[in-house]
């Protein structure tokens, strides 16, 4: 019974530290759905939200507003930033490097993520700012059940929550809009986009603006779990694997991979961590994703590539 | 040299059959190319030509039918198995390494001749640098034989596109095959540039005496070049022989001709 | 160094040089992306199996063989090997047609024919039947030829295979080659150059052996010219300029002769090879100057602008530098930065870098052409010579430069002044006559053995240096005798930028009369600059400040005249400017702008009476087809000015 | 203008072949290999100016050689055969382990099988070597993935190497012979009884290995296997069809690559930091690194050079420069400075120049030998 009871809890726990990857991974998932490039900065972009964030929000409270107005200005400071972001980005590096190889793409982002980290903690300063916007205490449930019961963070609740009503609102955004329609179209032929009359350069800044504020929502929750600080960005590769394993292209993927990856990593540091050292979250991740890309390169949920010459 | 009318057969291919989901690329097609000649596959657009070159190179694995190359049948095989093999090719739309000069293009056509292993070529010393040296000689006669001197360190990327199917001719030509696969040599030629090709074709035949298949959906071109024409039209052979007999076969001109552009 | 008559063949000089430098290069050719380069010693070898599979051939002392392509190793081994066995080779311009091809092989009456390439050999092929007494064709390069029945074909790597092959089985081949060679003398025909005669067929010049190693010599000496030098045989076989630099002064010298890889890689090749002594005709360097401006109109503003900064430098002082002559302490500082930035480079680029000593011959140069080459440093220098004298009458020595005189004569050349006026000489390479042709051969000789050059000139009093002035058929006579050279005279005239063309009469009449044009161009910009207003060239042409200015320039060109006893009677006594341009539409020039003297004096007839019944004005109405090619006529009233003749005493004064 | 090559011919396809053709290009070589052992040794030792203090030596030059060398191992991966690499800071720290393991002695009990195996401690230039090739052996196991996957997917794949080896070295004390700090000091750098110790006697040491593997990684660049991955990385298809092995092209990129990286991960250690933790081996190196060929030059030797001088050099003038102005910057200031311009550069150079600063440096240099001309 404890042993189960402890299985139950570490496995929810981790499920819900998913969610959490599942956030970031959303992120590129729209990105790379539609623009074909494999955002490296989505972890960047978190930092900078949280930071705009939680500064705007600081400044804002100490001069004696009340918190929840704080709090709206604060996330529509953010929110701007995240755009003004979004079409810089476009304008100076994705625009141009338009029809390039993927792996030019990648690098670019990886030059973008630096500038981003710079820029960023140079505006809003380098140090871990706590953020408190859900609460962080826990339930412990059937306690009848379980000596003790089992632990829930609230927060993780939360963030499930939320990150149930961003998938839902992103599956309005790409099937009812307009542009969230022509996102999809992009996303299969670049071609289609001009056919639809939409110009591309335009949705893309459409995409990564979304992608900046999936990462400001993220942001809120992982801010909320650690605060807001550098070592965000870290946690934010994970989504790496996480995408791997959910498959590039597929939104329910990367809230699934993001689950698998949480639970796996729990799961494996309790279990198997003390034999082997402890630390086992810092890789397994990346092993799980290399495992899956041996057996099925399109990840669980994405679509098989076929060559032809 | 050119072995005029030696009746050994190099290729054969048989009852070959190839399918991409629903779409049927060929459907039972069988030829054969002899050694020495100049065969030619013409067809219009989408007959299922290029897929017949890929699946003779090995780059499709046919549903069907079976391949013998120089004796030895097979139904699938890596491309490299194919290069090694003896069959060389060209691309329609040309596809040569961008980054390396038209030296360099032709000098990794010769990999396969390479004998030397790594730490040989870490040093590349005594035997290495001469056997370098060696095929350095074997492509320059060959550049000299396209008469691309002029731009031998130029990378490819920089030069007009009739020099570069001739580059490619040339990275195909170092492998020293035994069969040699054009896939649309002339495509987007202007006149002059198309009866060059077809000069340096026939050179190569008689020079070389590699044996050549050659696809073209331009008629005109390959009737004066080749020795034999089979004909494709929609995955299916509908002619095959001398220039003559298949410009008076009814079925191409109802099939071919009817579309020619 | 050869010449004391124990070397008196090639051959011969081939063993010495084997002997004297046998590891140096011999040739080089530019083939499969590198120089190739065979040593004196490697070249002796060839040429002795080569002549043994020629002579298994059946090439027999005294028979012809015809070299025909462009320059390659194994052509000029070719003449070498056919020398060893007494033959005479006899090669072919490689761009001749057909026809012209199978006049020389026939008239040459060739046995064997050496053909580079393909082209050659389709080219002899298609006119074999028309050539009984040809036997075989062999070929240096078998691309395309592959499919050929090879019944009179034969690769000439094959014979030289074959001839080591013999040489090595039977002794006595061996033998019978090194007697051929001592059995040689200066006397043998060493080699036979097709002139391609501007009128008539073709003729067959003849070299003595001695006099083409001879005459090779004496220049060899005069610039200096070692084994370690280095020459690019790029022009045609058998022009007489490549046989002489390259091959004769190649093996007197023992220097590297090599060969360029393909026409169209020339540049690039000169580039690499950096050649040490440089000949080219006009044309040659005129290409060379235009290609290199074109290039530089593409350059960026700074560097069009520095350029064209330091050639205003070199043209101040560039030739002082050059020739040693005193040059104040700011140019030097200038030009030697402009030899950092620009000259040295430009030659670098130009492949010209290391050239110790440049010619230009065949025709004369432009003065501006020649001055600006050697203004950037190039040591260019001027050569008259003629097949005839295989090669040089004249060539002006280090030090002794003018564009206008073509220089002393060559060492060992005896040359004089005819009472025609035509140019005579006796030179060590003088020919032994053209193949198979007395007539031609007796009028191209005078009596006493010396040779016409058919040119008229006249020796400079200043420098004593040799003058060409025109055609001798076209010089003429004024009635009282004194020589009138009619281009000669319109070339002084164009000299100036005023004038464009210019027509002189004078031949069997009383004194000189000039028609000119003036240049639209540069006389516009003068009236623009000086406010004069016109309407029409007619106009601007008949405008008496346009009459100062052009009697300025006539008395220039008189002054010089005045100064060159031979031709100081005839100065320009009365000129005119014609009242429409000279126009290639009308009949007055040639397509390629030359004046037609005759067309012109006949449709002028009227204008040109008024010049000699003095008249100040002469009315003149032609028919003239304008641009769109609708005919009409332009009447006019013509001035005619008188000008001054100026005496000797008076031009010297001037001229001190 | 400085080119003037008329009459520099090559007469064998060896000359032609010359890693440096023209004349000028191999005097300035033989002049900076020059400065590089004979004039800066010297100076160092009399503490002449610029070498007054051994802060040129250890700062600048000794980092410079060793990532260099790193990075010239990232470029053969990245550069000419095509495959992202996120991962070589892992293979460095691959390098330096093993070496240290090898220089200390390994000791591995197998209980179960009642025997253990043993390496007594071996000499250092044999560990630093061997710990090249047990970077190249890890290099060959995580490049298998290569095979199937291509590109993004392997960089995930590089990635993780990157993070276990991180781990592993942190967590598995076997690793740091059970110290319990977990850093780790170098043996004494002993060549066959020649001790280096001095910071000149350590910068011989470094530029002499550099010098070696930059030609001999030249050397097969250049030649056939070279040739093999840049066909692999300008055009697989083709590449397999004139009979290239992707298996064999790919892998031999990834063990040489980590071979060089290794190495240089092994000096880094022993002879830079002489005592180190994992930290030093993080994904920053990766990226730092990755920074370094894209900024030098994708698929250029010299490039690699260019590069990681240039990721050296610009925070000490971002530390510099502003001092002398008088106005210096917190090190945080140049930390972010720093992160903004090479992200920056990083995005305009892949826009503007893929090839780097080594692409613009070569068409200086044509234009110096068509001056006056343009072309």
């Amino acid at each position: 019974m404890i042993a189960l009871g402890q299985f139950l809890e570490v496995l929810i726990g981790g499920l819900m530290s998913g969610v959490l990857y599942s956030l970031v991974a959303l992120g590129f998932v729209l990105i790379f759905k539609a623009s074909g490039v494999f955002n490296y900065a989505q972890g960047a972009m978190v930092l900078l939200a949280g930071l705009a964030l939680v500064r705007a929000l600081d400044l804002l409270v100490a001069n004696g507003l009340p918190l929840w107005v704080a709090v709206i200005l604060a996330i529509g400071f953010a929110a701007v930033i995240m755009a003004a972001t979004a079409w810089l980005i476009e304008r100076f590096v994705i625009g141009p490097l338009v029809n390039q190889d993927g792996l030019t793409l990648f690098m670019s982002t990886i030059g973008v993520t630096f500038v981003i980290e710079g820029a960023a903690e140079m505006i809003f300063g380098s140090d871990v700012y706590p953020l408190r916007l859900f609460p962080t205490d826990a339930w412990f449930l059937f306690e009848g059940l379980f000596p003790g019961g089992i632990l829930v963070n609230k927060l993780d609740v939360w963030g499930a929550l939320i990150a149930g009503v961003l998938v839902a609102g992103l599956a309005v955004f790409f099937q009812r809009t307009k542009t969230g329609r022509a996102l999809r179209a992009v996303a299969d032929d670049h071609l289609a986009a001009h056919s639809i009359g939409i110009p591309i350069s335009w949705i893309w800044f459409v995409v990564w603006l979304v992608a900046g504020l999936v990462a400001l929502v993220a942001a809120t929750v992982w801010g909320t779990k650690l605060g807001v600080q550098f070592s965000i960005t870290f946690l934010a590769l994970k989504a790496l694997p996480v995408l791997i394993i959910g498959g590039l292209t597929s939104i329910p993927g990367a809230i699934v991979g993001g689950l698998i990856v949480g639970a796996g990593e729990k799961l494996a540091e309790v279990y198997l961590g003390p034999s082997i050292g402890g630390g086992i979250e810092y890789w397994f991740a990346y092993v799980l994703a290399l495992a899956v890309l041996l057996l099925r390169p399109q990840g669980l949920f994405g679509e098989r590539i076929i060559e032809r010459v | 040299m050119r072995a005029p009318n030696a009746n050994e057969i190099l290729l054969q291919v048989e009852g070959v059959a190839l399918a991409f989901g629903g779409v049927k690329a060929l459907r039972d097609v069988s030829f054969n190319v002899k050694k020495g000649e100049i065969r030619a596959i013409i067809g219009p657009n989408g007959a299922g030509k290029t897929s017949m070159l890929n699946v003779v190179n090995g780059f499709y694995h046919p549903n069907h039918g079976a391949i013998t190359f120089k004796g030895s049948t097979r139904s699938k095989m890596q491309p490299f198995e194919a290069a090694r093999g003896g069959i060389a090719r060209t691309f329609q739309n040309v596809a040569l390494f961008k980054g390396m000069s038209a030296l360099d293009n032709i000098m990794a056509g010769r990999t396969l001749k390479v004998r030397r292993g790594l730490l040989w070529q870490l040093l590349r010393y005594g035997p290495a640098l001469a056997e370098e040296i060696e095929h350095r000689r074997k492509v320059e006669e060959i550049i000299d034989f396209l008469e691309i001197e002029t731009i031998r360190k130029v990378p490819v990327g920089r030069l007009p596109y009739g020099l570069q199917k001739r580059v490619e001719l040339g990275r195909a030509l170092a492998m020293e095959p035994d069969l040699l696969l054009l896939d649309e040599p002339m495509a987007g030629m202007n006149l002059e540039e198309k009866e060059d090709m077809s000069r340096f074709i026939i050179d190569v035949n008689n020079h070389y005496g590699t044996t050549i298949a050659l696809i073209e959906h331009d008629m005109a071109v390959v009737m004066d070049l080749s020795d034999r024409v089979a004909v494709l039209d929609h995955g299916v052979k509908i002619a095959d022989g001398t220039p003559d007999e298949v410009k008076r076969s009814q079925a191409v001109i109802d099939a071919y001709l009817g579309v020619a552009h | 160094m050869a010449g004391d008559g124990s070397y008196d063949t090639f051959p011969k000089l081939l063993l010495r040089n084997t002997a004297q430098f046998g590891a140096r290069p011999a040739f080089q050719h530019k083939d499969l992306g590198i120089w190739q380069s065979w040593t004196w010693a490697e070249v002796a070898e060839i040429i002795r199996s080569y002549a043994a599979g020629l002579h298994r051939l059946g090439l027999r002392p005294g028979e012809t063989i015809a070299v025909v392509g462009s320059n390659r190793p194994k052509l000029y081994w070719t003449m070498m090997a056919a020398q060893t066995l007494r033959a005479i080779p006899v090669p072919v311009y490689s761009d001749a047609v057909a026809d012209e091809l199978a006049f020389v092989l026939a008239h040459a009456e060739a046995t064997l024919v050496a053909a580079q390439d393909q082209e050659q050999v389709d080219k002899v092929l298609s006119v074999s039947d028309r050539l009984p007494q040809l036997n075989r064709i062999i070929y240096d390069e078998p691309r395309g030829i592959d499919g050929y029945d090879h019944g009179r074909l034969i690769a000439i790597g094959d014979i030289i295979n074959d001839g080591r092959a013999a040489l090595a089985a039977d002794p006595a081949l061996g033998e019978r080659i090194d007697e051929s060679i001592r059995a040689g003398n200066g006397s043998d025909i060493a080699i036979i150059l097709y002139t391609s005669g501007t009128t008539g067929a073709p003729k067959g010049v003849m070299l003595s052996a001695r006099g083409c190693i001879d005459a090779a010599t004496d220049t060899t000496r005069f610039d200096k010219l070692t084994d370690k030098d280095v020459v690019l045989a790029y022009l045609p076989l058998a022009w007489a300029g490549d046989h002489y630099v390259s091959y004769a002064q190649g093996l007197v010298a023992g220097f590297c002769m090599a060969c360029p890889e393909s026409s169209n890689t020339i540049e690039q090749d000169r580039h690499e090879i950096g050649p040490t002594f440089y000949l080219a005709p006009p044309r040659g360097y005129e290409a060379m100057l235009t290609r290199l401006m074109v290039r530089m109109e593409d350059a960026a503003p700074i560097k069009r602008r520095l350029f064209s900064y330091f050639l205003d430098v070199a043209r101040r002082y560039g030739e002082q530098v050059l020739t040693g002559r005193p040059v104040p302490l700011s140019g030097r500082l200038l030009y030697a930065l402009g030899r950092w930035l620009v000259y040295e480079p430009l030659k670098n680029v130009l492949g010209l870098s290391q050239v110790r000593v440049a010619y230009t011959g065949g025709e004369a140069i432009g003065p501006d052409l020649f001055a600006f080459y050697r203004a950037i440093g190039l040591n260019l220098k001027q050569l008259y010579g003629q097949t005839e004298a295989f090669l040089y009458v004249t060539c002006q020595p280090d030090g002794e430069i003018y564009p206008d005189t073509v220089g002393p004569p060559a060492p060992n050349v005896a040359i004089r002044i005819a009472e025609s006026g035509e140019v005579q000489f006796r030179s060590p390479g003088m020919f032994l006559g053209y193949f198979k042709d007395q007539a031609k051969t007796a009028e191209a000789m005078t009596s006493d053995g010396y040779v016409r050059t058919g040119d008229a000139g006249f020796f400079d009093e200043k420098t004593g240096h040799l003058k060409i002035i025109d055609r001798a058929k076209d010089v003429g006579r004024l009635a009282d005798g004194t020589m009138f050279a009619p281009k000669y005279l319109e070339n002084k005239l164009k000299f100036y930028p005023n004038i464009k063309e210019a027509i002189t009469f004078g031949d069997s009449r009383e004194f000189v009369c000039a028609m000119l044009n003036i240049d639209p161009v540069a006389v516009a910009n003068w009236a623009e600059r000086n406010n004069v207003a016109y309407g029409s060239y007619q106009e601007l042409a008949g405008h008496p400040l346009v009459y100062e200015m052009v009697a300025k320039d006539v008395a220039a060109v008189n002054r010089s005249l005045a100064g060159e006893t031979v031709l100081a009677g005839a100065q320009i006594r009365r000129f005119l400017i014609l009242h429409k341009e000279l126009d290639a539409d009308d009949g007055e020039l040639t397509r390629t702008q030359k004046v037609r003297r005759r067309f012109i004096a006949e449709r002028y007839a009227s204008l040109v009476t008024a010049l000699y019944n003095g008249a100040h004005d002469a009315d003149i109405s032609t028919e003239v087809t304008f641009e769109d090619g609708r005919k009409g006529t332009i009447a006019a009233r013509v001035e005619i000015r008188d000008m001054q003749i100026i005496g000797p005493a008076e031009s010297l004064g001037r001229a001190a | 203008m400085l080119y003037r090559e008329a009459g520099q011919f090559k007469a064998t396809y060896a000359e032609d072949m010359a890693i440096f053709p023209i004349r000028q290009d191999r005097i300035a070589l033989a002049v900076l290999l020059g400065i590089a052992f004979i004039g800066v040794p010297l100076l160092a030792t009399f503490r002449i100016w610029p070498f007054g203090t051994d802060y040129l030596l250890w700062a600048i030059l000794l980092p410079f050689l060793i990532l260099a060398l790193a990075a010239i191992g990232t470029n053969i991966l990245v550069g000419y055969c095509g495959q992202i690499s996120l991962g070589s800071g892992a293979f460095m720290a691959i390098g330096a382990y093993s070496a240290y393991k090898l220089a200390t002695g390994v000791h591995i009990p197998l209980a179960w099988l009642g025997f253990a195996i043993a390496i007594p401690p071996l000499p250092v230039l044999a560990s630093i070597l061997l710990g090249g090739f047990m970077a190249a052996g890890a290099g060959i196991l995580f490049g298998i993935p290569s095979l199937r996957i291509k590109g993004l997917y392997l960089a995930v794949a590089t990635l993780a190497a990157q993070f276990f080896f991180d781990w592993a070295f942190l967590r598995l004390p076997w690793f740091t012979n059970y110290a319990p700090s977990g850093s780790v000091n170098a043996p004494e750098l002993d060549f066959f009884g020649m001790v280096v110790r001095s910071p000149v006697e350590r910068y011989l040491l470094c530029l002499a290995v550099v010098t070696v593997m930059a030609v001999l990684a030249k050397n097969l660049v250049r030649g056939n296997l070279g040739r093999q991955w840049m066909a692999i990385r300008d055009m697989d298809i083709a590449a397999e069809l004139i009979g290239i092995r992707p298996l064999y092209a790919k892998l031999t990129a990834f063990a040489v690559s980590s071979f060089i990286i290794g190495v240089a991960g092994a000096l880094w250690a022993f002879v830079y930091l002489g005592s180190w933790e994992p930290l030093a081996f993080s994904i920053d190196r990766s990226l730092e690194l990755l920074f370094m060929v894209i900024i030098g030059g994708l698929g250029s030797i010299m490039g690699s050079f260019i590069g990681a001088a240039f990721i050296l050099i610009v925070p000490i003038m971002l530390n510099v420069i502003p001092t002398k102005l008088g106005l210096p910057l917190s090190t945080q200031t140049i930390t972010h400075l720093q992160f903004i311009i090479f992200g920056s550069l990083i995005c305009y150079l892949l826009i503007k120049e893929p090839h780097g600063f080594a692409r613009l440096i070569s068409i200086g240099k044509e234009k110096l030998r068509l001056w006056p001309f343009p072309y």
